[in-house]
């Protein structure tokens, strides 16, 4: 019940936030406060209530109830070790975007909270969903709120990027649609039973080309959320024209459920498939990491330059989940916590600046070191967390990311690794162009003020705690990621599917590392 | 006739009965309130009645109408929503000065009109039924009569309307003298010994779908929808949107399901290719369109595309879907006329896009009402849209109409887009210069009936949405006898 | 013991988050405490250790302060390695460290952004530490960006010049090129042997590979890659001279006496997996040689004093190489601490100059110091005659003699490796007074302000014992034979294999490196000092002069990098920045806009088109209907 | 009694329901389209008439008989609206009537 009481929660919370702006205008800023808290609560008290799971059952918690029985569909939500982390994110990021919307909303205060509400709500019932069905219903219910968000509370173009964003996002979403029902009717007919249930669905036997046609209906979804390049186009425009809590948990969140999607669907449902494709999905991974990259050098746009970096960023997110190795898949996880937190904390520093100078535009900033330190060292922690700094959380992420898709195809590995130096490249000169040289502003910049510095510094000791001691993170997500990996323990990869891609280095003993792997396994720690 | 076919006819009699009375009312004197009421509790006592119709199983009345739980639920549903569309009709005409009164009597009889197409198995009563409902709303097109819109949209209507009519007679001429009936089920069964379709029965069939297709405004007979839509007083839209096609639909696959028509690879075809076409003409017409009453008379061309998807399917899921998802468009239409009229003053509707700039901030609950409408159109989830269109899209992938199924995803995407746009315009900045209440406006009680139909249809729309459930078992429960 | 090893890196770390997080709010002298103070404690802890290390010689001292991570066996930790190899460095980096520290709070007196400077000083060295003390290769990782990091940081320290900013980012950019190579080796050593804890990998690898394994050698020539972007080797170089835009202790510590050396550290660290390949020394002993003599001629036409220092530090990072490459590996590591002291010496006088002339630091207007900064003058002489490897009182000579011997000596050397390091020599020496004669002696052109007091001076007096003192340590065969240093080493490093027979030869090599030495500084004094007008005769060669300005520019480097790599990134950046892929889905947008257009104009609103399109359909179903 | 045959009789139906539809097509005035509309319709009545009496049935001229009545319903209506057009555009040019498009 738990699980249903975060939705109920947050989507009450919304309702109320709307109706109390009559009342008063603070008051959906509280209560909006307070539903984020309680759900926050609720979800840590989950996390430090359960010890770490035992291998066999990564399902925490589970909730059943038939919704729409003719077709199968039940209102099933389920928990496990993935699911957690990211309802963890989710609320942290969204009692950030409550309170740095504090000062910068101020026009329809109430219907703002109520769509931001919406939005976690909307995002949690995806990472809770079993069914998929609901699945979908909940994917389509985050894009509407979120419409919104951008489009009244953005900045000047903001139709468009909200015109673009919902229209992507829907067209890929459709053909989700479509390959939920093929693969509902595949198991029916198989089975006998017709439902749109998760657990049900694994045990489909697919035909190669059936496999292959849904899996790229699911890929397209998730793809173009994530976003992969080619079908990344509508990220920058949302990005940079949503207001900063809406920025936040685009970067932060809803990008992460195609991540979350490619692992709890993509994976365990098309095992064959997904071999297959590894190649080309993790060359389009290397083409985000890179291309993503170069364009962020070129963005004066300083929203819009964060956006490019995450298209560089989830790059890595596609490569690691198509090598199907437990050190690309915690790498993925992390990628998508220390994003969500990173890319959240350059958001939140862009609308510092923006509710400051009401521009985004890098040149006509600089010197701003001399009279904003506080702000300049924060700049400074989260741009090296961009460019992977060790000791921050994306370091982490990365490299586990990358010594799991070496296993898996180390060309493309290193293309990916040279993406680490690009990102190097744009993140330095987000630092030059707005903290150093010299003061292009008549006006000096204030520091940051305390309900500014209680955002900040959270972000800050959770990068550096996930980047020196992740852990308890891994710990989490390790049950379910094994068990989305359970299709491919058996075999790994084939390398004849990579060669094909890519001439491989010559080595010698990966038997001994298979070894290594299989010992490692068993062994508890 | 018998005792029992006249219960069973129950609904009809009603409202023949409240057209006679209400001819008499007018003539004793004019009273809108009263005419009103009286249209819309007979509307009521027509759908009460059905209920003895419940469980019917198939009751004919030789030769020319059965009763059925097909038709019952599509009569309720026609019947429901003609009074939706009287309770929101009041407020709107409270406003003009001409007689208003014959408005609820012509009402009252294209209602007849649909309700006995969707009950036929004869030509006759097809013919019959579908003259009713045309004629009368050639009045009703043109009931503003000093309007010149209305009288442009009333007569190409009418001028269009008996064009296709000549069509679909001479196409019913036609399949008589090939078949020797003009029964569905004799037809039926004279196809049935065809090994192959002789000429004059496939011209005939040819014909007919030129004239069902004009009545469903399905491409390339669509060109009519927009400019009468336009020039039609709102609630009628409404009702030529949603009653009239939807007893068109109905006896059409009423017609199809007893000729079993989906084993003729000619007909699929045909049917594909106008499903394929209404989809795009309808939403690429629509996409960049500034008049909102056009843009509903696009987007309900392609509705009627996504419609025959389902009814391409040709079997009881397929059927199932059509109607879910009619019951959906019912609701939506109807709403989004609903929020059209009440915005509308007495010199004209509120149809221009920039009618509806910063609605959300001047009238939220108006914007809300009439933004869940169009996200239902747009078929995005909490919204009975969103179901139909997923029944649609199931419907279509269990028969593996692929090529239909992707077109509709497609077009769902482009819709989205107009509609989204209204979306977007109705929570933009209002221009200092546009005035927040252009409109002197009449006391609010009398909106308290449109106030009310539209918070029902909100609610219905969220409910069904949401909860589809008790839906689908009514549906699922009616229809089972219904089909062969 | 050691449980106070997690104290080494701490107390810096600790010094510089309390800066971070007070800096701004407390006084320069407790900044001052504070940022000495974490370093000084931190050299006390090292000595300490170093004592009881040294007297009970244990192979190692591990302390793990907790598991970092560990996924699918995966499982590096936070914990610190203790041997003779890292001793060596801990030592350099607490006390050179502590040392320059010091010297900071007097030249940095003047800044505003004194605790900024600290903070920096201080996560540099925790840093650094961590990086020698790291018992695995993801930890030494951590270390070396960090060290990335802070060289950024105080290389663009004054911000407000735009060409700082851009001489500290391009120095983090170009190491990180390296970094990336050895990011890569470490994935292959993770898949090699499903850890990177060091010493794991050093005894399997020993085991599973045999000399030349190609698996070897590529994960040598990567590590390389992160070594040679580290130290400012070739080609990777071209960082270094323009990191002298950061303040000059910085260039001391970071650019001179540690950072750069990280390479060194590393290759030794991993020799293991060097020696098993021969294609990989060879390539790090012909980048050694190759570095210091490109270097050595860059340096000699530099006339920031500054840009001499740097260059020449690459130059001797060269030498380095140019002994770990030949398997001389305490050489290499002996080289680095004898470097560290003189270099930081050398840096930390051209400080002195350089604060004392009003931040002048071209030595065209310099001139005649040595009456007055006497100290300075003196120190400095100790530091150049070690660089230029003054035969028997200088610690240079030892260091750089035992390398120069060792290419004929070892097994793996080369007469032509060796006499490219004897060429270096010579223009070590040359380039080295020229410094000393452009500098203290001829007239005085620039007045001098600040005189040095004893927190510039004191440094500069220990740093000049030990540079001259230092080299004692280690004497040749013929020649005293004292071998403390290698033989502290010797359970880390094995010895170079002699080629047999050759000692004999030992005392004629001593001897040609000397005159060399002396040659190179007798022609300084000739050119710079005696006979300036043959300087101009040289001035007046066009040929000469090309060569000059080609040398001048770093021979060239930066403007190749700039034709191959930079100009078309920020082109390819630059013209995509509305990113092409989004004007595909525009053309989709325009393509839909443009039907939509197409349609709206059948809806004429004349009835006899509707008529005609109803016709129209008709026909089409007529024709389906009757033709299929 | 000679029948004529039924494709003969077809044949005429149709050829008048082409007719009605060339001048539907090529007339301007509002009333010759709508005389052209009743000659389609009237066109239909003949089809149905061929038929029932092919088939020997009544059906088909009951029918007729349906789309005689439907057929003054329709022309009722239409002329009310041709006068109230011509009153308000001063014209029966059915292509004036075209201020709806788009």
């Amino acid at each position: 019940m738990i699980l249903v009481w975060l939705i109920v929660i947050l989507m009450a919370g919304g309702v109320l936030a709307w109706i109390s702006g009559k009342i008063n205008r603070a008051l959906p800023r509280w209560i909006a406060l307070g539903s984020v808290l309680a759900v926050f609560g609720m979800t840590l008290y989950l996390w430090l209530s359960n010890p770490i799971p035992v291998l066999d059952s990564a399902w925490l918690i589970q909730f059943n109830q038939p919704w729409i029985p003719q077709w199968g569909i039940d209102f099933r939500l389920a928990l496990d070790g993935l699911s957690l982390l990211m309802l963890l994110l989710t609320f942290f990021l969204g009692l950030l975007s409550v309170l740095i919307s504090w000062r910068e909303i101020q026009t329809k205060v109430a219907f703002f909270h109520f769509n931001l509400l919406w939005v976690l709500a909307g995002i949690t019932g995806v990472f809770l969903t079993m069914d998929l069905f609901l699945f979908y219903f909940f994917w389509e219910v985050m894009l509407i709120p979120m419409y919104f968000l951008i489009g009244i509370w953005g900045h000047e173009n903001r139709r468009y990027a909200a015109f673009k964003f919902f229209l992507f996002t829907q067209a890929s979403g459709l053909l989700m649609l479509l390959a939920i029902l093929g693969l509902y009717f595949i198991h029916g007919r198989q089975t006998g039973l017709y439902t749109f249930s998760y657990f049900e669905l694994l045990n489909t036997t697919l035909a190669p080309e059936a496999a292959r046609l849904l899996m790229f209906g699911f890929l397209a979804a998730f793809l173009v959320k994530l976003p992969v390049v080619p079908f990344h186009s509508w990220l920058p425009d949302a990005h940079s024209q949503a207001p900063t809590a809406g920025s936040v948990i685009l970067a932060g969140l809803l990008l992460k459920t195609g991540a979350y999607g490619l692992l709890r669907f993509v994976l365990p449902l098309f095992p064959t498939a997904t071999v297959e494709f590894a190649p080309w999905a993790m060359l389009l991974g290397v083409i985000g990491i890179i291309y993503g990259a170069i364009l962020a050098f070129s963005q004066t746009d300083l929203k819009r330059l964060v956006a490019y970096t995450s298209v560089s960023h989830m790059g890595f997110v596609i490569l690691g989940v198509f090598s199907f190795n437990e050190w690309a898949l915690q790498g993925v996880v992390m990628q998508m916590i220390t994003h969500g937190l990173s890319t959240g904390a350059l958001f939140i520093i862009a609308g510092f600046l923006y509710e400051r100078l009401h521009t985004r535009d890098i040149q006509k900033m600089g010197g701003f070191w001399t009279t904003a330190p506080k702000m300049g060292v924060i700049a400074l922690v989260f741009v090296m967390a961009s460019l992977s700094l060790p000791g921050l959380g994306n370091f982490i992420a990365e490299f586990l990311t990358l010594v799991g898709s070496w296993q898996a195809n180390n060309w493309l590995t290193v293309f990916a690794t040279i993406g680490l130096v690009m990102a190097t490249i744009y993140s330095l000169r987000i630092m030059q162009k707005i903290f150093f040289e010299a003061n292009r502003m008549e006006q000096a910049l204030p520091d940051l003020n305390a309900r500014e510095m209680l955002i900040a510094i959270p972000m800050v000791a959770m990068i550096l705690w996930l980047g020196l001691y992740p852990q308890p993170f891994l710990d989490t997500a390790r049950p379910s990621i094994q068990e989305q990996l359970q299709a491919y323990t058996a075999s790994p990869p084939p390398p004849v599917a990579m060669s094909q891609l890519t001439p491989q280095v010559q080595l010698t003993d990966t038997i001994r590392l298979n070894q290594i792997l299989k010992a490692s396994r068993h062994d508890p720690d | 006739m018998t005792l029992t076919d006249f219960q069973h006819l129950m609904p009809l009699l009603i409202l023949t009965f409240a057209v006679l009375v209400s001819m008499l009312v007018i003539a004793v004197g004019r009273n809108h309130k009263i005419m009103y009421v009286i249209t819309a509790v007979s509307f009521l006592a027509a759908f009460a009645s059905l209920f003895e119709l419940r469980d019917v199983g198939r009751y004919t009345i030789e030769p020319l109408l059965v009763v059925d739980g097909f038709g019952v639920f599509y009569i309720g549903m026609i019947l429901l929503t003609a009074l939706l569309i009287s309770m929101l009709s009041y407020a709107y005409f409270e406003q003009r000065e001409e007689r208003k009164e014959e408005y609820y009597i012509l009402l009252l009889l294209a209602t007849i009109g649909a309700c006995v197409l969707v009950i036929s198995t004869h030509f006759a009563s097809l013919f019959l039924g579908l003259e009713i409902l045309s004629v009368s709303l050639y009045a009703l097109i043109a009931y503003l009569r000093t309007r010149e819109r209305s009288d442009e949209a009333g007569i190409k209507y009418l001028i269009l309307a008996a064009f296709s009519s000549a069509f679909l007679l001479f196409g019913m001429a036609l399949v008589y003298a090939s078949t020797g009936t003009m029964e569905f089920a004799g037809i039926a069964t004279a196809i049935a010994n065809f090994t192959e379709l002789p000429l004059l029965l496939l011209t005939g069939f040819g014909l007919m779908i030129v004239g069902i297709g004009f009545k469903l405004s399905v491409v390339p007979f669509h060109m009519w929808a927009p400019d009468v839509y336009e020039g039609a007083p709102a609630p009628v839209t409404a009702f030529i949107a949603t009653v009239s096609k939807g007893g068109v639909l109905g006896v059409l696959i009423r017609f199809f399901m007893e000729v079993d028509g989906f084993r003729y690879p000619t007909l699929v075809l045909i049917f594909t290719i106008v499903a394929i076409a209404s989809m795009l003409a309808g939403n690429l017409l629509a996409l960049l369109q500034r008049n909102v009453k056009r843009i509903l008379a696009y987007s309900s061309i392609a509705h009627l595309g996504y419609l025959l998807v389902a009814f391409l399917t040709g079997n009881q899921m397929g059927v199932e879907a059509v109607t879910f998802y009619l019951v959906a468009y019912f609701i939506t239409t109807v709403g989004a006329f609903g929020v059209v009229a009440m915005l509308s003053d007495k010199e004209r509707d509120a149809e221009q896009l920039e009618d509806y700039r910063a609605l959300l901030w001047r009238r939220p609950w108006t914007a809300a009402v009439f933004t869940v409408m169009l996200l239902s159109l747009a078929g995005i989830p909490l919204t009975a849209g969103f179901v139909g269109k997923f029944y649609i899209l199931a419907a279509g992938v269990n028969t593996q109409l692929w090529l239909l199924v992707v077109m509709l995803a497609l077009n769902s995407v482009i819709g989205l887009f107009y509609y989204i746009r209204i979306v977007a315009v109705m929570f933009q900045q209002a221009d200092a210069e546009v005035e927040m209440e252009p409109r002197g406006r009449l006391r609010p009680s009398i909106y308290l009936a449109s106030v009310g139909t539209l918070t029902i249809l909100t609610l219905l729309l969220v409910y069904i949405g949401v909860y589809p459930t008790g839906l689908l078992q009514v549906i699922e429960g009616m229809l089972a006898v219904a089909t062969p | 013991m050691g449980e106070l090893l997690w104290l080494i890196p701490a107390l810096p770390f600790a010094g510089a988050l309390l800066l971070v997080l007070f800096g701004n709010r407390i006084s320069r002298a407790l900044v001052s405490v504070i940022g000495v103070g974490s370093v000084g404690i931190s050299a006390a802890v090292t000595l300490v250790l170093g004592i009881e290390y040294l007297s009970s010689r244990p192979a190692f001292i591990r302390q793990e302060v907790w598991q970092w991570f560990d996924v699918a066996g995966f499982s590096p930790s936070i914990a610190f390695h203790l041997d003779a190899l890292s001793m060596v460095f801990i030592f350099v980096i607490t006390f050179v460290g502590f040392l320059i520290h010091i010297y900071s709070t007097e030249y940095m007196a003047e800044d505003k952004d004194y605790a900024r400077f600290f903070a920096c000083m201080n996560l540099f060295v925790g840093s650094m530490l961590m990086l020698v003390m790291a018992d695995n290769l993801l930890l030494l990782y951590l270390g070396w960006e960090g060290v990335g990091l802070c060289s950024y940081l105080l290389i663009g320290f004054w911000y407000k010049e735009p060409e700082n900013g851009y001489a500290a980012r391009k120095a983090f950019i170009i190491t990180r090129v390296g970094d990336t190579a050895m990011a890569i080796g470490l994935f292959m050593l993770f898949q090699q042997f499903g850890t990177l804890h060091i010493q794991s990998i050093s005894t399997e690898a020993a085991q599973v590979w045999s000399i030349g394994n190609e698996t070897a050698m590529i994960i040598a020539l990567l590590l390389l890659g992160g070594a040679v972007g580290k130290s400012g080797q070739l080609p990777l170089q071209t960082w270094l001279p323009d990191a002298m835009a950061g303040p000059t202790p910085v260039s001391a510590l970071i650019h001179a006496a540690t950072m750069v050396t990280a390479g060194v550290y590393l290759i030794a660290r991993m020799h293991v997996i060097f020696a098993l390949s021969p294609v990989a020394m060879t390539a790090v002993a012909v980048i050694g040689a190759v570095t210091l003599l490109i270097a050595g001629f860059a340096a000699l036409t530099q006339y920031d004093i500054k840009r001499v220092l740097a260059y020449s530090t690459i130059s001797q990072v060269g030498y380095m190489f140019l002994a770990l490459g030949v398997g001389a590996w305490s050489s290499g590591v002996f080289h680095f601490m004898i470097h560290g002291f003189f270099k930081a010496l050398l840096f930390l006088c051209a400080g002195a100059i350089i604060l004392a002339l009003h931040h002048e630091q071209d030595m065209r207007k310099m001139g005649g110091l040595s009456k007055k900064l006497p100290v300075v003058f003196y120190t400095f002489l100790i530091g150049a005659a070690s660089l230029a490897a003054f035969p028997l009182v200088s610690a240079g000579f030892y260091s750089k003699d035992q390398i120069l011997w060792l290419q004929l000596a070892g097994e793996n050397g080369n007469i032509w490796l060796y006499l490219a390091g004897l060429l270096g020599a010579f223009i070590t020496s040359i380039y080295t007074f020229r410094m000393v004669f452009l500098t203290f002696y001829g007239e005085e052109k620039t007045h001098v302000g600040h005189k040095p007091t004893w927190a510039i001076t004191v440094p500069l007096i220990i740093l000049g014992v030990l540079s001259f003192a230092g080299g004692f340590i280690e004497l040749p065969h013929n020649f005293g034979h004292v071998v403390l240093f290698s033989d502290f080493l010797a359970p880390i490093l094995p010895a170079v294999t002699m080629v047999p027979d050759f000692n004999q030869y030992e005392w004629m090599l001593q001897l040609l490196a000397a005159v060399v030495s002396l040659g190179g500084i007798f022609i300084a004094y000739l050119y710079y000092y005696k006979k300036p007008e043959l300087i101009e005769s040289i001035h007046r060669s066009e040929f000469a002069m090309a060569i000059h300005r080609f040398w001048h520019s770093g021979w060239g480097f930066d403007q190749l990098y700039d034709t191959l790599f930079v100009r078309p990134y920020v082109y390819l950046s630059k013209v995509n920045k509305k990113d092409f892929i989004d004007s595909i889905y525009t053309f989709i947008a325009n393509v839909t806009q443009n039907f939509h257009e197409l349609f709206s104009r059948t809806q004429t609103g004349v009835m006899r088109n509707y008529v005609a399109g109803i016709v129209v359909g008709a026909i089409m179903i007529l024709t389906i209907s009757l033709l299929l | 009694m000679s029948a004529i045959p039924m494709e003969t009789g077809l044949l005429l139906a149709g050829v008048l329901f082409m007719l009605g539809l060339i001048s539907v097509m090529i007339r301007r005035n509002i009333i010759f389209m709508l005389i052209s509309v009743e000659i389609m319709l009237n066109a239909a009545g003949l089809a149905f008439i061929v038929a029932g009496s092919h088939w020997a049935q009544p059906d088909g001229q009951i029918m007729f008989i349906f789309i005689l009545t439907m057929a003054a319903a329709e022309v009722s209506v239409g002329l009310a609206l041709i006068l109230q057009i011509h009153h308000q555009l001063k014209t029966l040019n059915s292509d004036a009537a075209n201020f709806m498009k788009g």
